[in-house]
């Protein structure tokens, strides 16, 4: 991977929300790249820092949250040193994000159509109002939607409607990143599957970079090319999409791939791994995962583990060597169970 | 205990609330023991060492408040009003909360057809201008406390009864009380036995905040000029200054009964919002 | 727009409904009490007989059902009755104050929702600093002080001691209008205006402004307003075009509400400044007894009430898309 | 916790209990028969929002008569409800009401008679005290048809006599009005008695100084109605008068002088002749002629205008000899008709009112703003804008047109308005009486000058002679001497009234009677009289009856 090839690097980035309770370290020490057209998924547990992560990405984060450490780099330049001007111009023009639940995402007092042309109207100055309407036009026709719905209200579309126009939104200045922030965890199944087959379809024409969020391993099978998995503020593993799915090495995405039904073609049964996050305002010592991991020795209650790099890919385990037997005692649901029993 | 807890827990979490409550227990001391306190009688008439009527006299050491144009002690009046002001505040947010609350109990638990007509009531109350209808209630049935308690009960009665019968159709949902119905309970136990609890704490974020109604509408209606006419009321003392050129000259006789019922009415709003906050947590940040 | 001329049909019969029932309502009060409206002119010089006569003159010797037949036929004609007071129709008599009060109301509305939505918006923004705290305190003390009072000090302060403002009343008198028009546009009426419309205006602030604030609140945080900053909008455009307009929704229905115990105020404030509308001529008319003036503005102020309530509707309607109105 | 909220409960039950107890006073029964104690009085007071005066008055008057050993309750009351019940029902025990010093009022017929005779006494006549003296009856009987001056003078001196011992409705002050005009800018103002500058005769003596020639004139209320045959409200009244013209009209001494009349002269004792003055015209330049005269009083008496009724009902006809000649012919001998008849109504035109009375009937013609109101007064109303202004401007035409060239009348709906508006300058004169705080307020305003007039009316307390006990001499004339009438003028008015002990006012010096009785002020009187009548208190204090007792109804 060439270095001019990068289009967002983050190094070691620690973002704390600063409490009463004091600092929780919503992302601790993460480093991430996305190439240029590159797809990445970020996959975690909700509460894992994956949303504040990306946050960072565009400075939307509260005033209470703190970058403590590390930097991200946009086209090379720290996003930290921008000023408001310069990161306003960044936003939607580079960056746009498709949110959460477009439910809530958009204005209920003004028109779609309208709230798309506002974005065109802040960053292109001097654009037609013609031109506007036309190019609004050719984006809902991208994802489905007649363009005479434009003059909608947002109360007037069904949810998997908004979650279309989001898109278009998001695209509708060509940018460079997209981050679409759980696209499709709000709607029902049937209408997830039509919005990811969009959002594949239009990766054949779209050229930019995606990061894509979610708590579903199987979207990220679905849309993406490389996967970083996140738990409590750290990634626990990074690879290719198929890599990682095949072959997980880390006793945390073993878990995951198992809460989840598979794509891949495989019948199980579903396991979710018991136990919940840790707390983040005072870590345990060691590695963070160790009270709920099934496989984990004394080194990993005191020690935190180091990330390897092997091949473009990258692990954070200390039973990293073992993994292949592991993964055979994984297969078991009841190690899950066992574990938090002892660990009570 | 419980109850008490759940009654004046708030206090611990609410600053705003413990100043609220504090005020009030100041009035209610000073209502209580106004006839101690005051130094004279509201009515008498002042006279200084000459023999001459001590018309607006300035505040001083023996008359704190000063005096009025018929060389009243500014400051008894001031005291005695607070037990004027704390009845009817009390009385009519008492009334109008027992009947609201009825009301309102019988046409969220009925629906249907009662809760119709309940309801359109209310609407055609929600009509009427409040201070005009109490004017010519109180002009026609003749100035006094009932009257004016009477007036305020007849018409604000609609704000409870509407927020209670909301509370009561979502109550009405719940499994318990349709258990109830089930094992064959009245209807009547089931309104007061099983619904009218959970309503309650509502019902008395609405005492604390109908005083405050209350005793606005007795001001008013005093300034007016058809203030109850035997008692020393904290409007009526306005309305007198007011009436007689001494209000650009004696500001001790204008500011402590404005304070007084600002205080007051400032101390149930608070009290009323810090406990609705408790009492119906839906409703917090609202 | 078909539903909405529906919905302002189906709101005008219940207003309709409403005021009939008002009006019913204050005929019986009126005649079921002690006191009758002839006895208070008695000092006047009259013979028993000229009594009944005056008594048979007001209709008052006719029995109850029968007056109230003619009061009905008489209100859907549009009548009141003769004032016992002014020998004319009661609706005459109320004439020009009806147009008095609806400006005062008007003016004080506007001025308390502007301080209440640019209030409220600049707290909710200024969370947590001593700004907001102050601002909170200042306006609950307002909320609470009895209208008449502020009226009062104002009156002194302004008006008396430094002589800014005219001592009440609605014009400067001596001078004679040749046109509606002149009688209410002239700097002379505005100065007259300042002092009971600021009065009736902050006293009415401090509601929509604290609701203001706390949806202000609310709608920061949702997620569009994240979205519309992602969007890279300054804050200006944030602030007023997406969180202003969401927030507003809320501080309309207050309006509604408001506007009813507005007109309560406005009977007050009226009687401090000796503004001559509706608010000060039905404290007359009910202390003279005269019950057709006295019935004809407290049935336009409950009009007006139910008007106000209306423009609330049809406001929210307009500024909320998500409303429809059938 | 538990405990605390049961306290407060606790505390909370305790107030009520408090403020229900403080409602209630105690009673004692003394050693003697309860039956004979005299009974509760009930003292109807006005509030002290709607009169500060009489309520002060009031407690004032009830402070000594609890003194005296009576148990008297002090109920505030609505004046509506007070007036239906007390002026017109007469279920009242004893209340109190101002009666104003009309012109008309000057001769004493309304003071003597119509408040005094039996045949007022029943439902909504003036006799509200019941005073049923044949005695009495008899003699202002002869007062009221007698014509000759002297001889009714001499009637008024006896009934005003015998009305200061019986106190059945005993007068208490006479209002000392204060009234303040700019005196820079207008002079010779007419400070009449019982109605200051608000007289019609001020409006024609007053003179401009310069070139400011139109008098802005502060008042507390509005005008009301300027139809003459239905205004009951004696705002409307003043300015009535100054747009039409009587026949006669009462001067400021209270003699009636024609006016619009050339001369009158009773031809016998029910016919009186009027010769009209010539070349008089209306506001509209139609002449004024008798068929004008004869219309107005037809009319009024055709409609029963409310106010003129009882002042021209023993009017038969009025007859027209020739163009400047009426006779007015009488039922029977009525002296007061002249100034009371002729001396209040005002010439209508006739080619105004007549078309309007065929056309509608006394409906049309009773319920009427009449707006312009047209008359042939020295004063033409020129606009009248309800509660902001009313103006009339001198009309030229007229046989004695004022000197000023008009009035704007302002009402300012509160006192402190009126002063405010007299120290800025805004109005050059107030018909509203100056309290003295108020005129301290007015000291720096050099312009202004203060005058007074005494006022003829009264504040009258009426007692009951109905009811047990006020039927009873000694009692009235006891409570009467025990009221504190010195101690009112100078509290409650600040020393702006004087005492008044007859029912025709000191200031009404031809008809005012000197030698009578000078009841009030008196405690040790009071209890003399309750003493000598064999009254007697228990250990409490508390009076009861005398032994035997018989009524005694009227002093001898």
């Amino acid at each position: 991977m060439s270095r001019d090839n990068i289009l967002l690097k983050i190094d070691d980035l620690k973002l704390y929300y600063h409490t009463t309770a004091g600092y929780v370290r919503a992302v601790d020490g993460v480093s991430l790249n996305v190439a240029v057209g590159e797809r990445l998924g970020l996959v975690g547990e909700s509460g894992c820092g994956k949303t504040t992560l990306m946050k960072a990405i565009l400075r939307l984060l509260p005033a209470n949250c703190r970058q403590m450490g590390g930097e991200m780099y946009y086209k090379g330049k720290a996003i930290s040193s921008l000023s408001e001007k310069e990161i306003k111009k960044m936003r939607w023009q580079e960056i746009s994000m498709i949110p959460q639940s477009a439910m809530n995402a958009l204005d209920p007092v003004y028109r779609i159509g309208a709230q798309i042309k506002e974005a065109m109207k802040t960053h292109q100055k001097g654009i037609s109002s013609k031109e506007i309407q036309e190019r609004a036009a050719n984006i809902f026709e991208l994802v489905g939607i007649n363009p005479k719905r434009l003059r909608d209200y947002p109360h007037q579309f069904s949810g998997g409607m908004k979650q279309r126009a989001a898109i278009a939104m998001a695209l509708v200045l060509d940018p460079n990143l997209i981050i679409a922030d759980e696209p499709t965890t709000a709607l029902d199944v049937i209408v997830q599957a039509q919005i990811l087959e969009r959002i594949n379809a239009l990766q054949q024409r779209y050229s930019g970079s995606l990061i894509m969020i979610t708590h579903d391993i199987s979207v990220i099978a679905q849309t993406c090319e490389k996967v970083a998995v996140m738990y409590a503020g750290k990634i626990m593993e990074y690879g290719k999409v198929r890599d990682v799915l095949n072959n997980p090495l880390h006793p945390y995405t073993l878990g995951l791939k198992n809460a989840f039904p598979s794509l891949l073609g495989e019948k199980k049964s579903l396991i979710s791994i018991p136990g919940s996050p840790p707390d983040l305002i005072k870590p345990q010592p060691g590695c963070l995962f160790a009270p709920r991991c099934p496989f984990a020795i004394a080194v990993c209650q005191t020690e935190d583990p180091p990330a390897k790099e092997e091949d473009g890919r990258i692990v954070a385990c200390h039973r990293l060597a073992e993994m292949e037997g592991l993964k055979v005692l994984a297969e078991d649901e009841t190690i899950w169970e066992r574990k938090v029993h002892a660990g009570d | 205990m419980k109850f008490s807890t759940k009654l004046f827990g708030f206090i611990k979490k609410d600053t705003a609330g413990a100043i609220g409550i504090c005020i009030f227990i100041f009035f209610v001391i000073v209502a209580l023991f106004a006839p101690l306190i005051s130094p004279y009688d509201p009515g008498a008439m002042h006279f200084d060492e000459t023999g001459a009527l001590m018309r607006i006299h300035p505040p001083s050491f023996q008359h704190l408040f000063g005096t009025t144009w018929m060389g009243r002690d500014v400051f008894s009046q001031v005291v005695m009003g607070t037990r004027i002001a704390l009845f009817v505040g009390i009385l009519s947010a008492v009334c109008v909360v027992f009947i609201g609350t009825n009301i309102g109990l019988i046409a969220g638990y009925y629906g249907g057809r009662i809760d119709n007509i309940i309801m359109r009531i209310v609407d055609i109350i929600y009509g009427i201008p409040f201070l005009p209808f109490a004017l010519i209630l109180v002009a026609v049935m003749g100035p006094g406390i009932s009257n004016i308690i009477i007036a305020i009960i007849l018409i604000t009665w609609r704000n409870t009864a509407r927020v209670i019968r909301a509370q009561v159709l979502t109550i009405k949902q719940r499994a318990y009380v349709e258990a109830a119905r089930i094992s064959g309970a009245s209807n009547f136990r089931i309104m007061y036995k099983h619904i009218a609890p959970n309503v309650i704490p509502l019902s008395l974020v609405y005492i604390a905040l109908s005083m405050g109604t209350g005793i606005m509408t007795e001001a008013s209606l005093s300034f007016l000029g058809y203030g109850a006419p035997e008692v020393p009321s904290w409007g009526k003392i306005l309305f007198e200054c007011y009436n007689s050129q001494a209000m650009f000259i004696a500001w001790w006789w204008m500011i402590p009964p404005g304070i007084a019922i600002t205080l007051l009415v400032l101390s149930g709003f608070l009290v009323g919002r810090s406990y609705e906050e408790v009492a119906n947590p839906r409703l917090r940040e609202r | 727009m078909k539903s909405l001329s529906k919905y302002i049909a189906k709101r005008l019969l219940q207003m309709v409904i409403t005021l009939f029932v008002l009006s019913t309502l204050i005929f019986l009060l009126f005649r079921l009490v002690p006191g009758d409206p002839v006895s208070m002119y008695l000092d006047a010089g009259m013979s028993a007989e000229a009594k009944e006569m005056l008594m048979k003159q007001f209709g008052l010797d006719k029995p109850l059902w029968e007056q109230y037949v003619i009061f009905i036929s008489n209100l859907l004609k549009g009548e009141f009755g003769i004032s016992f007071q002014y020998g004319k129709q009661a609706l005459a008599v109320i004439g020009d104050s009806f147009w008095n009060t609806l400006i005062l109301m008007a003016v004080s509305l506007f001025i308390a929702f502007t301080i209440g939505i640019v209030g409220g918006a600049i707290l909710a923004w200024k969370r947590g600093t001593r700004l907001e705290l102050a601002g909170i305190i200042g306006v609950l003390t307002i909320r609470c002080a009895p209208v008449f009072w502020l009226g009062m000090i104002l009156l002194s302060f302004f008006a008396f001691r430094y002589q800014l403002l005219p001592l009440g009343g609605m014009n400067t008198p001596g001078t004679n209008f040749e046109t509606v028009y002149a009688k209410y546009f002239n700097l002379d009426f505005l100065k007259h205006l300042i002092l009971p419309a600021i009065t009736a205006g902050l006293s009415a602030a401090a509601t929509p402004l604290l609701v203001m604030r706390t949806s202000m609140l609310e709608v920061i945080k949702e997620d569009f307003i994240e979205l519309t900053k992602a969007k890279g909008l300054s804050d200006r455009e944030i602030l007023f075009k997406h969180a202003l307009r969401n927030a507003l929704l809320p501080v309309v229905t207050v309006f509604a509400v408001q506007a009813g115990l507005a007109i309560g105020g406005v009977v007050l404030v009226e009687t401090v400044f000796r503004w001559p509308g509706m608010g000060r001529g039905i404290v007359l008319a009910v202390a003279a007894r005269d019950y057709p003036v006295a019935q004809a503005a407290f049935f336009l102020i409950g009009a007006m009430t139910i008007m106000f309530n209306l423009i609330a509707d049809i406001l929210y309607a307009f500024l909320d898309p998500r409303v429809s109105l059938d | 916790m538990k405990t605390s909220w049961k306290k407060s409960l606790g505390v909370l039950l305790v107030f009520m209990l408090l403020l229900s107890m403080s409602a209630c006073g105690s009673k004692e029964a003394g050693p003697l028969p309860a039956e004979e104690k005299v009974p509760k009085i009930n003292f109807w007071i006005t509030s002290q929002t709607y009169d500060p005066v009489r309520y002060e008055i009031g407690l004032l008057a009830a402070e000594k008569w609890r003194e005296l050993g009576f148990d008297v309750e002090t109920t505030t009351m609505e004046w509506s409800t007070m007036s239906s019940q007390g002026m017109k029902s007469h279920e009242h025990e004893v209340f109190m009401i101002q009666w104003g010093g009309k012109a008309e009022r000057i001769d004493p017929m309304q003071w003597l008679y119509t408040m005094h005779h039996s045949a007022e006494a029943g439902e909504g006549g003036y006799n509200i005290a019941g005073y049923l003296n044949p005695a009495y009856d008899e003699l202002v009987e002869q007062f009221v048809t007698t014509m000759d001056m002297d001889k009714r003078k001499e009637l008024a001196a006896q009934a005003q006599e015998i009305l200061a011992k019986d106190v059945p409705q005993p007068p208490v002050v006479h209002r000392i009005l204060t009234h303040a005009y700019n005196s820079r800018d207008f002079s010779n103002p007419t400070f009449a008695m019982g109605e200051g500058l608000n007289s019609f005769w001020n409006w024609m003596s007053l003179t401009p100084n310069g070139d400011r020639k139109t008098v802005k004139y502060g008042y507390i209320n509005d005008i009301k109605l300027l139809n003459p045959l239905m205004t009951k409200d004696g705002a409307d009244i003043y300015i009535l008068k100054m747009i039409y013209d009587p026949l006669v009209r009462i001067d400021p001494d209270g003699i009636p002088q024609p006016w619009a009349a050339e001369s009158y002269s009773e031809i016998d004792s029910t016919t009186i002749e009027v010769k009209l003055r010539k070349g008089m015209v209306f506001h509209d330049d139609k002449p004024v002629t008798a068929e004008d005269v004869k219309y107005t009083f037809d009319l009024a008496k055709e409609v029963k205008s409310p106010y003129y009724l009882s002042k021209i009902d023993k009017l038969q006809e009025v007859q027209i000899i020739d163009d400047q000649t009426l006779r007015f012919v009488l039922s029977e001998p009525y002296a007061p008709f002249i100034s009371n008849g002729l001396g209040t109504m005002g010439i209508l035109p006739k080619h105004i009112w007549e078309p309007r009375f065929k056309e509608g009937g006394a409906d049309a013609v009773l319920n009427w703003d009449n707006i312009p109101p047209v008359g042939s007064g020295p004063f033409k109303f020129e606009y009248w804008r309800p509660n902001e202004e009313l103006k009339l401007s001198s009309f030229t035409k007229h046989f004695s047109p004022p000197k000023i060239d008009g009035m704007i009348r302002i009402p300012y709906a509160k006192a402190y308005g009126v002063v405010q508006g007299l120290k800025a300058g805004e109005i050059d004169a107030a018909g509203w009486s100056l309290l003295p705080l108020e005129q301290q307020e007015l000291k720096d305003a050099s312009q202004l000058t203060i005058g007074t007039a005494y006022d003829q009316g009264y504040y009258m307390l009426h007692y009951n002679m109905r009811k047990a006990p006020f039927d009873d001499v000694n009692i009235r004339r006891a409570l009467t001497y025990a009221i504190p009438k010195l101690q009112i003028v100078n509290l409650v008015f600040e020393g702006q009234a004087i005492p008044a002990y007859s029912t025709v006012a000191e200031v009404n010096k031809f008809w005012h009677n000197p030698n009578i009785e000078k009841v009030g002020d008196d405690m040790e009187k009071a209890k003399e009289i309750l003493v000598e009548a064999g009254f007697r208190w228990d250990d409490n204090g508390a009076i009861y009856f005398p032994e035997d007792y018989q009524v005694k109804k009227f002093s001898d």
